[in-house]
């Protein structure tokens, strides 16, 4: 048969197809999206209940092997230990969306109590969490958020507006109130890096600050190379910039150590979110002024505490319940089942050789 | 005087081929000794141990005397003896100067390559060989001719006592044969040994002093070329009478089948023009390099052809596509069979059959045994001889290997079957079956083109000879007018039109 | 002499006898990957707890289903000699495009039927660079593997479209009457018979053995080998195409990173499969089996609680050992072979 | 008759190689164009790109990737490829920073060195694999990515090495500048010439092309194939080895991901640099700029403010271009050179 006849029939096939499909068929909003199966809070809290011991608790992180996490985690075997459970930490080598997908199937088939996760993306684990819950595991989110349909309890490190006073005000006092400034963020879609570049902006409607203008977001995909590249694009796109805001601590490093090396080292201010252990140098070298980071390990603690409660039936994950959380005390579980952990610490000279991690 | 290199009773197999057996032969400083008998008859084998590149089974090479045993052909060369082979391998992308010298580049300080010496090397080298050629251009793209003498540039430049060549003046031109010739003699007056290996008989009888002559990997004689003459030399490479050796039968030639018109690819060859009637042998002959095959490759299909056109029955042909060839009734047996003709690491079923897949499966599905069916009555045809069909036809002797490629063709039942190079390298008893095979194709109306470089075959199955010339047809000689000396003329082209 | 009959039993020199040592070696290699596939089985049946569930089997299977999609075209082309690397990038891109015809309002059934036939326009253009400007695949489809996944992230950034229907993102990990098969499977399997019939019974197939073995010799057979690649790259594309549709919806969310890395894999488990990376040799089935045996491995040791790099490791010593063990094999036999034959 | 020796005159040969040579200097002298075009581009946006801090920036990026890909060119000049050059990048990245950061005594002269060694290890273990198990380069260095990189992160168990834990001296060699130019990038440079040298002017250099160029030729003229091979990769490993302690250097913070990935732009930058995929041919410093080419690009898209995802994309883009620009040169010398020979025709 003749290269053209081919070619039209395929085409006429493909025709008809388009044309019987396109009439009828699904299209945005025309049908429900949310899994039915996906429930909220269920069943009856019983505040007096104790822990149970010997919960099976599992962390999985974004991606094992990075170090924030391998500190957040720490936090979480500490608790575990605390309530006598039995701790692991499971997860991908690379962080793709997908790639916890087979992990949480995993954790479901060994009948684990408590899923203790943070998600690489809010929906593509969404099934795979459900699924579990459904065979018996709490789902606890730390550091970012599911759907929340997919979880039991969500424990946010901080609330976005904690992190985009405390940002804004320590760039601002750095800058001396005025000049512009850029934000150096990981990935476009970030969830909560986007949420707090907003209200970084809210914040600085405020009078006081009304001299200080964001002028470029840039996003260094949380790689050093990139958002080193991307750092001396913003000094060399934007010359009179005065600093440099990035809620991020591989962006925050990268650009510290970008600077510490470059003619622009004192003249631009640099803060942002940023682990101790990374920044100590800059700090004692005078690139870095001060920055922020709520306690990872605090973090994986609470979260640890948050999972056993809800497998001890202490809590079900609605609004108000209270949630006693070893050395860190009494939380309250806001709307949607979300904890928060506490405003950031900052770190300046005076206090940075208190902390490791 | 003790001769310079020695064969003692040499013998040699490869898988099924006994390519050599007990083979003696000695080479003296300071003289040309020629190696003659036909394709197969196993000169290159004996070309390829002297060079180290093969290791006798048994017997023994020696070397001043001395028994040698070459591990390779860098030890050969290392022990001063240096082969031309007849169709050069070279490094496409390295210049010609590194071509030469690739190995054993000459060194300046601290062990770098000296560039400047090498080049004036083989300035000195081209100058001695009245080659012109610039030893920066890559070898890439250089006719087969110049390849020849780049290699003879590589062979003196090893300043070997032991130079061996085989068909080293297939694709070069007379003047550039003088040359060589020239270059030679002088060698030896500096005391090397040369074998010459050559078809060219009348090119042995001036330049060598003595002639060895073998036919199916025996030696059959060794005398001074001055108690020589052509004929004996040709009887004996053949073993029997030429007249008998090739039994093509008288036809009388049916309508034209295949007509090729102005048929030209720019710098390859250029205005062939030919036609070849149903029954009718055409010989296609001509030097290595002449443009025959690539000729045949281009009426295929396999090459595409920049002006002219083919016509098969009248039907004009679509250019560059072999497929269409087939489907028009052409067949092609190449003068690579073990790179174009088969795949040899699949079974002689596989490759029986490759051509006529679509034909023997029903409703697109292979299967049900047709393959093998079908394998195993062409092969029977042929008298294949096989352990199983399923073996790898790599498995299979030269002949019977050429046996397969015409049977994967002749069951396509071509009207026009094209062979180029059909008896290389395969044994006298199946040379014969493969002329009489062509001799009865022809009687039952198959037009047949056969390009060969072997004249007795050509002088004994054509019907009429096609003599090529560096990319032309420089003379068409009926089957009266094609004498050894006739073709030999018009092939070397020293008068145009011979004819 | 040289029609002995007899003579033909006489061994033949090394390339021929590796040729046919390997070959024989690979009629078994189906049956070894088979062994060893329920030896694994078997193994972590016993050993791995929660292994031997339906469950687990249906995870096991939604798991391999991409790899195993792609890795169907990817075997005829890596038969024929050629390579395509450009597949999980070709997901990507797919995965994308879908998510933004979704958000443009599209009926998803429209947006399946136009991202396949993206995929195989994708496909198409590695064909021309290959058959048309005759340029190794290699190099292309590397080159093509950074296009697409580029072109992947200019579609839709690092946004997700995550808000298709459920009946649809459901039915992508659903089961046959609730089993343990997912219907994804199934679809895998369908696609499985048909290439396997079209590459072992077909005219076709049997074509691909015989370029990839000698492309010479097949085009002088009157083989069309250029339009025969041309049509395999195509559905090469059109195939990944489809799995980027399953993989956008099983993940409920089209990015343009999904996938990314996935190449390897495939690769990894067509070679596993028995394929011959020079061409010429393999079966649909082995690289069925191998696609199955690294997810079964996978699976277990991720059951044991083995950590991910370790994975890794095992993935990468399974494809060395996979193409050197038989090679090694090969060659001592060659020179046991030869051994006789040189009484130097 | 007598008249073919006047139809092989010298000119049409020497005119001939004349021309292949000039479409071999077009070949690089098109990269650096492209290269001028983009700078310039950039510039215009934005005159700050030419300023000596961001000069230094680029060497500094270009750096890295240019020591990989000179090493690349020595294994694909042979007509082999090695996809694992990432994954020893990062283990000898991390393998530096632990000594550094258990040790900090150590002189970074001998860690550089032990960075050196150990990635030559790496290329011990895909020589043996390619040259003794005659095994395609492709699927072994396949392997041993994978092999290498889980090595890496069951060794490194999610730590991470900062700036902080590693010595000033060391770090300084990521920052420090001779008259103005970095020593990352003069030691790129340093690489390149002494491999293009080697490449260029030595026995066993021209080896290695002439076994990409036409193996069975390179057998027939007695060349140690599989021991030239093997060199190959080991030179290739030792040279990962040393870009990863470059980068350990250059960013401080060392962890198991560092380089994934980076293989594509390596092999990419060679190819854009003429390096033909299937051996014979291409040069270093043809690597090297396509080396610099790319990081440039990366910069300059984000100096541009292009939407940053763009540039994978313009990668590919470009690897396509040259396989297909290379391609169209060689037809072009192909038929130039077609049947033309030293005695006419």
């Amino acid at each position: 048969m003749s290269q053209l006849k081919r070619t039209l029939r395929l085409g006429l096939i493909t025709a008809t197809v388009l044309a019987v499909s396109a009439c009828g068929g699904t299209t945005r909003g025309s049908e429900e999206n949310t899994n039915p199966a996906g429930n909220q809070a269920t069943g009856q809290a019983d505040p007096d209940a104790p822990l149970t011991e010997g919960l099976d608790v599992a962390f999985l992180p974004k991606q094992v092997n990075n170090p924030y996490f391998t500190v957040a985690d720490g936090g979480g075997k500490s608790a575990v230990e605390e309530f006598k459970g039995n701790y692991k930490e499971v997860g991908p080598s690379e962080a793709g969306a997908s790639s916890q997908v087979s992990y949480i199937n995993t954790l479901s088939q060994q009948q684990t109590d408590v899923i203790v996760t943070s998600a690489n993306d809010p929906n593509a684990i969404c099934g795979a969490l459900n699924s579990a819950r459904q065979a018996g595991a709490k789902v606890v989110t730390f550091d970012s958020d599911t759907k929340p349909e997919c979880r039991d309890v969500f424990v946010n490190q901080v609330t976005g507006e904690g992190i985009a006073e405390n940002q804004v005000e320590l760039i601002a006092e750095q800058i001396g109130g005025e000049g512009e400034i850029a934000i150096l963020s990981a990935t476009p879609n970030a969830t909560n890096q986007n949420a707090w570049i907003e209200l970084m902006r809210e914040q600085l409607k405020k009078p006081e600050y009304s001299k200080i203008e964001i002028v470029a977001v840039a996003y260094g995909n949380d790689e050093d190379q990139k958002s080193f590249q991307e750092t001396q694009g913003l000094l060399r796109s934007y010359p009179d910039l005065k600093g440099i805001v990035s809620p991020t601590t591989v962006g925050v490093a990268a650009a510290a150590r970008y600077l510490s090396g470059s003619e622009y080292k004192g003249k631009v201010a640099l803060t942002g979110l940023g682990t101790p252990n990374q920044m100590r140098e800059f700090v004692k070298d005078g690139t870095v002024e001060a920055f922020a980071l709520w306690n990872p390990a605090d973090l994986g603690y609470l979260a640890a505490y948050a999972g056993a409660a809800l497998a001890s039936g202490q809590i079900t994950g609605a609004q108000g319940e209270k949630l006693e959380a070893g050395k860190l005390g009494e939380y309250t579980i806001g709307e949607d089942g979300v904890i928060v952990l506490g405003p950031p610490a900052v770190f300046d000279q005076a206090n940075i050789d208190q902390f490791d991690f | 005087m003790s001769p310079l290199l020695q064969l003692r009773d040499v013998s040699k197999s490869f898988q099924a081929v006994r390519a050599l057996r007990g083979v003696s032969l000695s080479l003296h400083a300071g003289e040309v000794h020629a190696l003659v008998g036909e394709n197969g008859a196993g000169k290159s084998t004996v070309v390829r141990i002297i060079g180290g590149e093969h290791r006798p089974d048994a017997g023994e090479v020696l070397l001043d005397g001395e028994p040698v045993r070459f591990s390779s052909p860098r030890d050969a060369r290392q022990h001063g003896v240096a082969v031309i082979h007849q169709e050069p391998v070279q490094f496409p992308d390295l210049s010609v100067a590194e071509n030469i010298f690739m190995g054993r580049q000459p060194l300046g300080r601290f062990g770098r390559i000296d560039r400047a010496v090498m080049r004036a090397e083989v300035a000195r080298l081209f100058e001695r060989l009245g080659v012109r050629l610039d030893p920066d251009r890559p070898a890439r793209g250089l006719s087969i001719a110049d390849q020849q003498l780049v290699e003879i540039a590589k062979a003196l430049s090893l300043r070997a006592r032991v130079l061996v060549m085989d068909e080293p003046t297939a694709a070069l031109s007379s003047v550039e044969v003088e040359r060589l010739f020239a270059v030679v003699r002088a060698l030896c007056e500096e005391g090397a040994a040369v074998l010459f290996g050559s078809h060219r008989l009348d090119e042995v009888f001036s330049l060598c002093q003595r002639l060895t002559v073998m036919r199916d990997g025996t030696w059959v004689s060794t005398d001074p070329v001055a108690d020589l003459s052509v004929d004996q030399v040709v009887r004996r490479m053949v073993g029997r009478d030429v007249s008998t050796l090739f039994p093509k039968q008288d036809v009388e030639p049916g309508d034209v089948v295949l007509e090729v018109d102005g048929l030209t690819r720019d710098g390859v060859f250029s205005d062939i023009a030919f036609s070849v009637r149903a029954g009718e042998i055409v010989g296609l002959a001509g030097l290595v390099g002449a443009g025959r095959s690539e000729v045949v490759r281009a009426v295929f299909g396999i090459d595409r052809y920049d002006a002219g056109e083919v016509r098969v029955a009248g039907k004009r042909l679509v250019a560059g596509s072999p497929s269409a060839a087939v489907a028009a009734g052409i067949a092609l047996v190449p003068e690579d069979r073990r790179q174009q003709g088969l795949v040899m690491e699949m079974s002689i079923e596989r490759n029986a059959t490759l051509t006529r897949l679509k034909p023997l499966s029903r409703l697109g599905l292979l299967g049900g045994g047709r393959e093998r069916r079908s394998a195993r009555e062409w092969t029977k045809r042929l008298q294949v001889k096989y352990g199983r069909l399923a073996d790898a036809v790599g498995t299979l002797s030269g002949g019977n290997q050429q046996k397969v490629v015409l049977a994967k063709w002749l069951a396509t039942g071509p009207r026009v079957l094209i062979v180029d190079e059909p008896t290389r390298g395969i044994d006298i008893g199946t040379k014969a079956e493969v002329h009489r095979l062509l001799s009865r194709l022809a009687a039952d109306g198959v037009a047949v083109v056969m390009v060969s470089s072997e004249l007795p075959e050509v002088l004994g199955m054509a019907d009429r000879v096609l003599v090529m010339h560096e990319g032309r047809i420089t003379a068409e000689l009926s089957r009266d007018e094609a004498t050894e000396e006739t073709v030999m003329f018009a092939a070397t082209g020293q008068k145009e039109a011979a004819a | 002499m040289a029609g002995d009959p007899a003579a033909v039993n006489v061994p033949a020199p090394p390339t021929e006898t590796t040729h046919g040592v390997l070959r024989s070696a690979l009629v078994r290699w189906d049956t070894a990957l088979l062994v060893v596939l329920a030896a694994v089985v078997v193994v972590a049946g016993v050993l791995v707890e929660g292994f031997a569930s339906g469950r687990n089997f249906q995870f096991l299977l939604l798991d391999v289903v991409a790899i195993a999609l792609i890795a169907l075209p990817l075997t005829l082309i890596v038969i024929t000699g050629e390579i395509d690397l450009s597949v999980a990038s070709t997901l990507g891109l797919c995965s994308a495009v879908m998510g933004q015809l979704w958000v443009a309002g599209l009926p998803l059934e429209l947006v399946v039927v136009l991202v396949v036939g993206l995929g195989a326009v994708l496909g198409a253009v590695n064909a021309v660079f290959v058959t048309k400007f005759a340029l190794p695949s290699l190099a292309v489809t590397i080159g093509t593997l950074a296009a697409y996944r580029g072109l992947a992230f200019v579609v839709l950034g690092d946004q997700a479209v995550a808000d298709f229907p459920f009946r649809w993102t459901d039915a992508a990990s659903s089961t046959v009457a609730d089993g343990a098969v997912p219907w994804a499977a199934v679809v895998t399997i369908v696609l499985a018979v048909v290439f396997g019939v079209v590459l072992h019974a077909t005219p076709f197939g049997r074509s691909l053995y015989a370029m990839g073995n000698n492309a010479e010799a097949a085009t002088f057979a009157g083989i069309r080998v250029a339009r025969a690649k041309f049509w395999l790259f195509v559905a090469s594309g059109a195939v990944s195409g489809l799995a980027g549709v399953y993989w956008t919806l099983r993940f409920a969310s089209a990015r343009a990173d999904n996938a990314a890395g996935l190449e390897l894999a495939v690769v990894a488990a067509v070679l596993l499969g028995g394929v011959s990376i020079f061409g010429g040799r393999g079966t649909l089935l082995g690289v069925l089996l191998g696609v199955l045996l690294l997810g079964a491995v996978r699976n277990a040791l991720q059951l044991a609680d083995v950590a991910a790099d370790t994975l890794n490791i095992v993935t990468g010593g399974l494809l060395i050992a996979s193409v050197v063990v038989p090679n090694v094999v090969a060659m001592s036999r060659t020179r046991l072979r030869r051994r006789p034959r040189h009484p130097a | 008759m007598s008249t073919r020796p006047a139809v092989s005159t010298a000119p049409p040969a020497l005119s001939r190689a004349r021309s292949v040579h000039q479409l071999w200097l077009a070949r690089e002298f098109g990269i650096v164009v492209a290269l001028g075009l983009l700078v310039l581009v950039t510039t215009l946006d934005n005159p700050a790109f030419l300023s000596p801090q961001s000069l230094r920036d680029l060497l500094l990026g270009a750096a890295i990737l240019v020591v990989l890909a000179v090493g690349q060119t020595v294994v694909i000049i042979s007509r082999n490829i090695d996809l694992s050059v990432g994954a020893v990048l990062g283990l000898v990245a991390f393998a530096t920073g632990k000594l550094l950061s258990s040790a900090p005594g150590t002189p970074t002269v001998v860690a550089v060195l032990a960075g050196i060694g150990l990635g030559a290890v790496c290329g011990v273990v895909n020589g043996v694999l390619v040259a003794a198990a005659r095994v395609p380069a492709l699927v072994i260095t396949l392997g041993t990515l994978y092999a290498f990189r889980g090595i890496d992160h069951s060794w490194a168990q999610g730590r991470q090495i900062n700036a902080s834990d590693l010595p000033r001296s060391f770090l300084g060699l990521g920052t420090a500048t001779v008259l103005g130019v970095p020593v990352l990038a003069v030691i790129a440079v340093v690489v390149m010439l002494v491999v293009g040298f080697y490449l260029r002017s030595y026995r066993s250099g021209r080896e290695l092309y002439a076994i990409g160029s036409e193996p069975a030729a390179a057998r027939l003229a007695g060349i140690p194939v599989g021991r030239r091979v093997f060199t190959s990769f080991v030179l290739c490993g030792a040279l990962a080895g040393l870009a990863g302690v470059l980068y350990a250097a250059r960013f401080g913070t060392v962890d198991a991901t560092v380089g994934t990935g980076i293989e594509l732009q390596v092999v990419a930058a060679a190819v854009v640099g003429g390096v033909a995929i299937f051996g014979g041919s291409g040069s270093v410093h043809g690597a090297a700029l396509g080396a610099l080419l790319l990081t440039t690009i990366g910069s300059s898209l984000a100096v541009l403010r292009i939407n940053p995802f763009w540039q994978q994309a313009v990668v590919g883009g470009l690897i396509l271009a040259a396989i297909g620009l290379d391609r169209l040169l060689a037809v072009r010398a192909a038929n130039r050179l077609r049947g033309r020979s030293s005695h006419g025709g």
